[in-house]
């Protein structure tokens, strides 16, 4: 049923990353190329809807935006491994589904924890 | 008309109270109007603010005035006040002269009064003693003049391709 | 069944003048950059009055300035081509409009819709700039108050001609410095 | 007062700001400029923010004053309607007719029913047409794009009924002093017909697209609230006002053009939030759109061919009787030069706009123009009451408050 898949193969996902590399690359070229290029002071300031801008934007900022993306990024992770599961979900049976299930349990865990602190609470200041 | 009853009514209220301050008292078209003296006017209308038969609690509108040919009064401040259960409304007048033109500010009383007391203040250069945020609203902060004064000419200045034998000036 | 209209009159974009042969077709740059960039403007709708609500009936699904091309609104000049100023432009206004045309990237065109922002209208009073011509550069006058869709409409196909008939390098021109110069933005 | 708004913070338990206090705590300082597209053009407001919640915020306007009331005291009565177009130009039939009212108040001039009912017909539909653009902004400043699209297409049809009467879409210019410079076409009449039979079809649909929608209710419900009392202290009138709670409207408190012999009810709110502003707005649209039903009915009934009263120094006479008898020559030519004699006197006349009570202070010396004209302009009025609405609130409600409250560029900077 498996055909000796030789190095062959993986020829068309070496032809789609060229192709996308190609496409990233070219048309920023392109663009640096064609495009005027005009710098002025006045130009690379900051776009403040038309006004002078004062003050400076590196001001501490509060936590709970760092959290909400850091948070994000975590669950993120935990869908990708996710997906091998799933595309050989049949032939794993059930011994697989259970270690997926413990798996997703410990993190669910750690999201209630989460919760429970607080943390994506957001109308708080 | 119940305009009349409401002059009369307002005026004999306001003669107890506040005595010479009011100049005049008349009804204009379906107005009452009452001409008061400039340092009473806060008073007056806290009074016919509080006063359970008069209760004016709303304050339509603020604006200011320009007579130049009537001398040691050519500003003046015109207030509408609004009794709404009622549907009572009444005009107030002050005149004062150019040179002095500081009048109490109303903002303890009505907060509608901040910015119109600005645009006022803007336009006529009434100054607005007390008032919180005492500068331009309109225009730009740094014009000299004030635009709404009958002398202030009207055109934009620095336009060049306007000449006047075509308007007939 | 409406009987079928042989020639349909929607008017395909015509392609550019170019030397045809047997499967080959062969044009200059500037032509097929200038198509590319008329059929997808992006506008910078700086809109302050009556005019703005005008634009809203034009951006809305009856006249739709969507057919165009020039459906994706950008507030932000960063990423805008075109800067249709609509409505008046009050003395206050014209540092903003100033800084704003700055900003935008190159190549940049500007579209004055309405009276009030062509020349003041009728609106020649101590406060309103007199025509936005006075601060920026600008390609084309919509006249009217407000003008109705149809204008806008026109206003925007002429800007797609003068897109299509310029060159890459008129930018990076002398002549174009000079012109910016005079309106004191470097 | 509505104790909590939606993030269940009181007035009072939002921090205050104190110098001091502003001192040991960074507060981000944002610029919601005026081109940014939430402000419908040209409003500036500096919003001291720690995090999202605003602290504070200070507005600027006056970005396209255009000196409405100097340029109306150069202008002879007949000239000043366009200037009034450009005041609320979302609903400019209603400042029109406001301002010919102000004007026939000063003559002590009659109309005829029929010239009264024709006006109420167009004030409505602009106020539908007003209310329509308000709540259809509000949804897509709340990010609900596909409502605006549909009900714009009902806008289209009330600016064709425009276009029928007097050849203008936005600025209209409709209607003189004294009622109205032609007669209502035959194709207005039915196109008013055909809007009548349609227009209740796309605002049911437009009504379930957010009314109940879950996540509309959350964006709005609680978002810049302010209570009756403080309502009533900022000067607030119209939608604003009575989505706070008090039921003020000047066509049923002082009923002009005879809207006495119409009924409509006046839709209140309870707690003055945006929520509260659009289901008010939208209410009213359904009372307009009741009113034009009846006006029409009326007006089927009543002589045809009336369309303005008798007011000679003021009313151009037909251009066939102009060229033809002498006296219909002169009263044209006395007009338009401004020599007709124009009573002495002090007039405040008010009209319920598209956002409150739009009211014309007159004074005329019986000169060619008046001597000084006021308008009391609703937004200006309410606008003031902002930094206090959005205190305590999100970004994102500043937003939603700031399109619910209707606040018109043009109105504001006269």
């Amino acid at each position: 049923m498996y055909s000796n898949n030789g190095p062959i193969d993986y020829l068309p996902i070496i032809i789609t990353a060229l192709v996308a590399g190609g496409f990233v690359v070219t048309t920023m070229f392109v663009t640096h190329i064609m495009g005027p290029k005009r710098q002025g002071k006045v130009k690379l300031d900051t776009f403040e809807c038309g006004i002078e801008s004062q003050g400076n934007a590196r001001i501490p900022f509060s936590v709970k935006y760092f959290l909400a993306a850091i948070l994000f990024v975590l669950f993120d992770v935990e869908v990708i491994f996710l997906y091998p599961w799933a595309v050989d979900f049949r032939n794993l049976g059930m011994a697989g589904f259970w270690e997926m299930i413990s798996y997703m349990a410990v993190i669910l865990i750690g999201f209630l924890y989460i919760l429970k602190k607080g943390a994506l609470k957001w109308d708080t200041d | 008309m119940e305009e009349q009853e409401l002059l009369t009514s307002v005026e004999t209220k306001l003669r107890e109270n506040f005595g010479d301050a009011i100049i005049s008292a008349e009804v204009m078209r379906d107005f009452p109007v009452f001409t008061i003296k400039r340092d009473k006017i806060v008073e007056v209308i806290k009074y016919l603010y509080d006063e359970p038969e008069m209760e004016f609690r709303f304050l339509t509108d603020l604006c200011g005035i320009h007579f130049p040919d009537n001398k040691g009064k050519e500003l003046g401040v015109i207030y509408h006040l609004h009794n709404m259960p009622k549907n009572w409304r009444i005009r107030l007048r002050i005149f004062f002269d150019l040179n002095d033109a500081v009048v109490p500010t109303l903002t303890t009383v009505f907060s509608a009064a901040n910015w119109q007391e600005r645009e006022t203040y803007d336009f006529y250069g009434i100054v607005f003693k007390g008032h919180p945020n005492m500068k331009r609203i309109m225009n730009v902060d740094d014009m000299v003049g004030f635009p709404l004064r009958k002398e202030f000419p009207l055109e934009d200045q620095n336009r060049e391709d306007k000449n006047d034998a075509m308007f007939g000036r | 069944m409406a009987e079928v209209v042989e020639k349909s009159n929607i008017e395909l974009v015509s392609s550019p003048p170019g030397i045809e042969g047997p499967g080959f077709f062969a044009t200059s740059l500037d032509k097929v950059i200038g198509i590319a960039r008329a059929n997808s403007i992006w506008p910078l709708p700086f809109a302050t009055s009556c005019c703005g609500i005008e634009f809203m009936a034009t951006m809305a699904a009856h006249y739709d300035m969507g057919r165009f091309g020039a459906e994706r609104l950008s507030f932000s000049p960063r990423q805008a081509d075109l800067l249709m100023v609509m409505g008046t432009i009050a003395k206050k206004m014209g540092p903003i409009l100033k800084q704003v045309y700055t900003q935008m990237a190159e190549p940049r065109w500007v579209l004055s819709m309405g009276a009030c922002a062509s020349s003041g209208g009728i609106f020649d009073t101590y406060s309103v700039l007199q025509g936005i011509d006075r601060i920026i550069p600008v390609d084309v006058y919509v006249p009217g108050c407000p003008p109705r869709p149809e204008q806008v409409l026109d206003g925007i196909v002429k800007i797609q001609e003068l897109i299509k008939n310029e060159s890459i390098r008129r930018r990076s021109r002398p002549e174009y410095k000079d012109m910016l110069a005079k309106y004191g933005i470097e | 007062m509505p104790d909590k708004n939606k993030h269940n913070k009181t007035l009072a338990e939002t921090p205050v700001v104190t110098a001091e206090k502003l001192e040991e705590k960074e507060y981000t300082i944002l610029n919601l400029g005026p081109t940014h597209p939430a402000t419908h053009g040209v409003f500036q407001n500096i919003l001291k923010m720690d995090g999202e919640i605003i602290i504070d915020s200070e507005p600027t306007v006056g970005f396209i004053h255009r000196a409405f009331e100097k340029l109306a005291e150069r202008r002879p009565y007949n000239q000043i309607t366009p200037i009034t177009d450009r005041l609320n130009y979302c609903s400019s039939p209603i400042n029109n007719m406001g301002w010919h009212m102000t004007v026939e108040k000063l003559i002590e001039a009659k109309l005829p029913k029929r010239v009264e009912y024709m006006r109420i017909v167009i004030m409505e539909l602009s106020r539908i047409a007003d209310h329509l653009v308000c709540n259809s902004v509000i949804g897509v400043d709340a990010g609900a794009l596909t409502g605006f699209v549909y009900v714009f297409e009902e806008r289209e049809k009330i600016y064709e009924i425009f276009e029928e009467i007097c050849g203008a879409r936005l600025t209209t210019n409709i209607g003189r002093i004294g009622g109205f410079e032609r007669d209502f076409p035959d194709a207005a009449w039915a196109k008013i017909h055909k809007f009548i039979a349609e227009f209740p079809k796309v605002l049911k649909e437009f009504e379930k697209l957010l009314v109940r929608n879950r996540i509309f209710m959350d964006r709005t419900i609680g978002a810049g609230s302010i209570s009756a009392e403080r309502a009533l202290n900022y000067g607030f009138t119209g939608p604003n006002l009575r989505a706070a709670g008090v039921d003020y409207d000047v066509r049923v408190m002082n009923p002009y053009s005879s809207y006495e012999d119409f009924e409509f009810t006046i839709p209140v709110g309870t707690n003055g939030d945006t929520y509260d502003r659009f289901m008010v707005r939208e209410e009213e649209i359904w009372q307009s759109f009741s009113i034009i039903k009846q006006a029409v009915e009326k007006i089927e009934k009543l002589p045809k061919g009336v369309f303005h009263a008798d007011v000679p120094d003021f009313y151009l006479p037909p251009k066939e009787e102009v060229y033809n008898n002498m006296e219909a020559l002169i009263y044209h030519f006395k007009i338009v030069m401004g020599e007709t004699e124009i009573p002495k006197g002090e007039v405040y006349h008010a009209v319920e706009g598209g956002n409150g009570e739009l009211g014309f202070y007159l004074v005329s010396d019986g000169g060619r123009t008046p001597y000084r004209l006021h308008f009391r302009r609703p937004c200006f009025i309410c606008y003031q009451a902002y930094p206090e609405m959005i205190r305590g609130n999100l970004l994102s409600d500043a937003i939603v408050t700031m399109s619910s409250m209707n606040v018109i560029a043009g109105e504001l900077d006269a």
